[in-house]
């Protein structure tokens, strides 16, 4: 679903990845871990087209997202849930609206707006907050937010950067739940956190990056 | 249609401010545009009422006979350049004279009323007014032969006509820098309210929006910008015209001749509304696409 | 006063975009202004020898001795609205009588170098030309007694005179619109600029700074702005003036009796930086001050 | 330090803190916790003067600040440290000049910058990061740069919003080091989170609020 093949991005001198090669296969829930700034967003970036490598090749699901003209990347991206590290909603916008957004992009009829949506709201524990403007909402909710648009539309694949940063212990076990079962449900999930309990608690294969390079590991059992 | 439509309402009530500025922007602009039109407008209209007084007058030979007179006037009121030919008696010209110049009152009894010779006094169409052209018609009065001298103020038509083509370059310049500087003027704001909603448009992109699925509300938001902003202008254009009406009408029959001021009309309107609504969509629509270019 | 200097340049750098769009607005705005007091000014001049064509002709009754007319003359030079007085005897007026209606040149010569009265052809100065002074000189010559007859083309300058009020009203919106039209586009930019940057303004205030701290570089900006943009607008009015005077070369003289577009004076093009960067300080500092208002 | 009374802060029908009560003395170290939404962020926005109580008061070293005029509020904020939640960095500007603001508003001299800035940025562990344009930084790298700014004047009390949500393990136990350091120096430091790890690895007096009432909780040892 998602191969990485000699990825090089650098930022002026620095290279936030260096020669990374790794392998996602469909259906699989992996772990990317490492220090802050290790490359962990650079590499997330790399899989959504917000970024393109500075060499090397990014496949999903076998296009080479690097070489796609403009154009397509919406294609890409509406099978690509994202949480962003910083979230990214439309601060004037409510709750509701900013998940619904992900639905309306693909063309989503009105009926499906309003049976998602609400659903999906749900899940995260925001029921009761549609009406409310995104941007007044605590860390924890407007993250939670960002979980619910990036499942709303069942995408292929989900990406989550550091998801349960702003969450507190018991909402970070359930976010973890969320992402297994949408993960059990046939979505390859790529999961980027610091959190060592919960990856203990939920274990699966862990990609680790240092500086760039990518340092493999097995989960333990 | 429906979707799209209740996405622009929601992107203009979630940016009020902007949109509200960029109607306003649009309204100053079209009101100085068409302050102009009316201005220039009306400044025509009083000066081909002057041109009204730049005639050619014709002078008979003495003793020319009246139906050879007569004749003549006929002749020239058929040519496409004359607007009126009225035909002046040797009496009339004496009466006429005599009340120009009371003094010479005794002087001109003392000649009998063939004193002054009969004459044609021609007014040429507006069209037909360049100096070139009233030289031409002069000179061919002239070599027609029945007329002792032709007359036509050569200074005034020739100054008027200077006057006319400095005020019209004038006119131009001023209305080309009104047009281009009030679109430079708006077209900047749109940029700046684009840019003030950038990250917004960077999410839209990030979540999978395609570039027609962003443009189209902004690209309808324009369009009412535009149809609110020219309509606004359109209201206060009436409004000072109202007051400059009102404050003209001792003035006005004097200097147009007329007791009103004209208004622009109504295809003139429906063209502000027209430029305006496509000028905010285009406005618009250029500052987005132009924006999402440089996203990733 | 130098680490204001740095952070304005700072703001400057980071928000270019920003900085050269307010300055290219404040150059606009400027250079319709400028254009229009370019326009205006060089009419003036043009409506100003027409004035001198306006002129007070007062006919000496029959037999005046010579030295009364000299006299006459004298008295009227020295009133204050008198621009020149021009004393025609009466053989000039006979000789300029053949010349302008040469069919009448034999009846003249049976009159004798008499036959028509002499008189003095007074102009006045250009702020005496109301129909109400003009008419009032004009009595007050009748009254004197020396004179047979006092004509001044009532129709003429009362028609001048109502023109020029048109003329000025017409200017004076225009050129008003102009003004608070460019101002309302001006402070729209301004305050679209500021809302970009709300963010930075809001985490300034949070991290302590005091309105003055973050008012100082946006109020240099503003001055440093209106100063580039005044430049900017005064070189595009020389360029214009440049290219306008090439191409109306040939007319000039025709039209406004000299050979040179006026340009604006020094002072004007002082008044015009002064404006621009007084302009740009005061609206940047409102707009910020305004922002600043809403916060918490 | 800081003593509030009977607070209450509602956002139209939703009460954020219902009549909350609580001392923090001088030199003290609190943590401030409970579940996403329950209130921790309204409540350091108070004492920052971000918002004001429905009713209650807030004094903060004697001063009621929801009764001061708003021009007196950059007074108080230049004493009170502030590491947000969502960071507030200016995107535009390099690391050394975002945490360089927080000196140059109380106007420091050029002199105090050159000394003070690369200290600090030292502590966090952006030493060669000074000149990186704030907003293309990693999340972590953000949140330290936060965290710089927030201790680069030595405020004589810090707040801290969820300072170790975007940091791994070890960084974020470095980043508590360096507040307790500060806290040792004499500052009054309040901490607002949800790593129940890090809170027993360090521990203090906990004020917990849940759905906006407190909930006060001794130190375990
Ligand atoms: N546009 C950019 N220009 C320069 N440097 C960049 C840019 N984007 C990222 N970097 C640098 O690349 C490195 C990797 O950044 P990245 O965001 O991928 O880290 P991360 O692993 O997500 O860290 P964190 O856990 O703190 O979020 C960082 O040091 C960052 O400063
Ligand atoms: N301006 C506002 N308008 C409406 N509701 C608000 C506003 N600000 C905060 N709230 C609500 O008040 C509650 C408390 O918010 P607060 O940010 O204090 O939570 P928190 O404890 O910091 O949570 P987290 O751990 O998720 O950051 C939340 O439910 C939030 O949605
Ligand atoms: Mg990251
Ligand atoms: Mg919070």
């Amino acid at each position: 679903m998602i191969r990485l093949y000699h990825v090089v991005k650098s930022y002026g001198d620095r290279d936030a990845l260096r020669d990374v090669s790794f392998h996602v296969e469909k259906g699989e829930m992996v772990y990317l871990t490492g220090p802050s700034g290790a490359g962990k967003s650079t590499l997330l970036k790399l899989l959504y087209g917000a970024e393109r490598p500075t060499s090397g090749k990014v496949l999903i699901g076998g296009t080479d997202i690097s070489q796609l003209p403009a154009g397509n990347l919406p294609m890409i991206r509406r099978n690509v849930g994202v949480v962003f590290q910083d979230f990214k909603l439309l601060p004037m916008r409510t709750v509701a609206a900013n998940v619904a957004l992900a639905l309306e992009v693909i063309g989503a009829s009105e009926e499906q707006l309003r049976r998602r949506v609400p659903a999906v709201l749900n899940i995260v524990g925001l029921r009761g907050r549609e009406d409310t403007v995104a941007g007044v909402l605590s860390g924890g909710e407007q993250q939670r937010v960002a979980i619910a648009r990036a499942i709303v539309n069942d995408p292929a694949i989900l990406l989550a950067d550091e998801p349960t940063g702003n969450l507190d212990g018991s909402m970070a076990v359930e976010v973890l739940e969320i992402l297994q079962a949408i993960n059990l449900r046939g979505t390859t999930v790529l999961v980027a956190t610091h959190d060592i309990g919960l990856m203990d608690r939920f274990p699966h294969r862990k990609l680790r990056l240092e500086s760039g390079r990518a340092v493999s590991e097995r989960p333990r059992r | 249609m429906m979707q799209l439509f209740r996405r622009t309402l929601r992107g203009i009530l979630e940016h009020l401010y902007l949109t509200v500025v960029g109607a306003g922007v649009i309204a100053a602009a079209l009101l100085l545009i068409g302050t102009f039109v009316l201005v220039v407008r009306n400044l025509d209209g009083l000066v081909s009422t002057w041109n009204h007084d730049a005639h050619i007058s014709a002078y008979f030979r003495p003793q020319t006979p009246a139906e050879v007179q007569v004749a003549a006037q006929q002749a020239i009121a058929g040519r496409r350049e004359v607007a009126s030919v009225e035909h002046v008696t040797a009496e009339e010209a004496t009466v006429w004279m005599k009340e120009q110049m009371p003094q010479m009152a005794p002087v001109m009894d003392d000649l009998g009323k063939e004193a002054l010779p009969a004459s044609l006094e021609i007014v040429l169409k507006p069209e037909y007014l360049t100096t070139e052209q009233v030289e031409a018609f002069a000179k061919s009065l002239s070599d027609a032969g029945s007329f002792s001298e032709v007359d036509y103020g050569r200074d005034w038509v020739g100054r008027l006509d200077t006057f006319l083509s400095v005020l019209r370059i004038f006119g131009g310049v001023l209305g080309g820098l009104t047009a281009v500087g009030t679109l430079f003027l708006v077209a900047n704001t749109v940029h700046l309210a684009v840019y003030a909603r950038r990250d917004e448009l960077a999410i839209m992109r990030l979540v999978g929006a395609t570039d027609g699925y962003i443009v189209g509300p902004f690209a309808m938001e324009g369009a009412l910008q535009g149809l609110l902003g020219s309509s606004v202008a359109i209201a206060m254009l009436w409004a000072l015209h109202q007051s400059l009406e009102g404050r003209l009408a001792t003035m006005l029959p004097a200097a147009l001749g007329t007791q009103e001021l004209a208004f622009l009309p109504a295809p003139s309107l429906l063209l502000l509304i027209l430029v305006g609504t496509l000028g905010g969509t285009a406005v618009n629509t250029v500052a987005v696409v132009r924006f999402l270019r440089s996203l990733p």
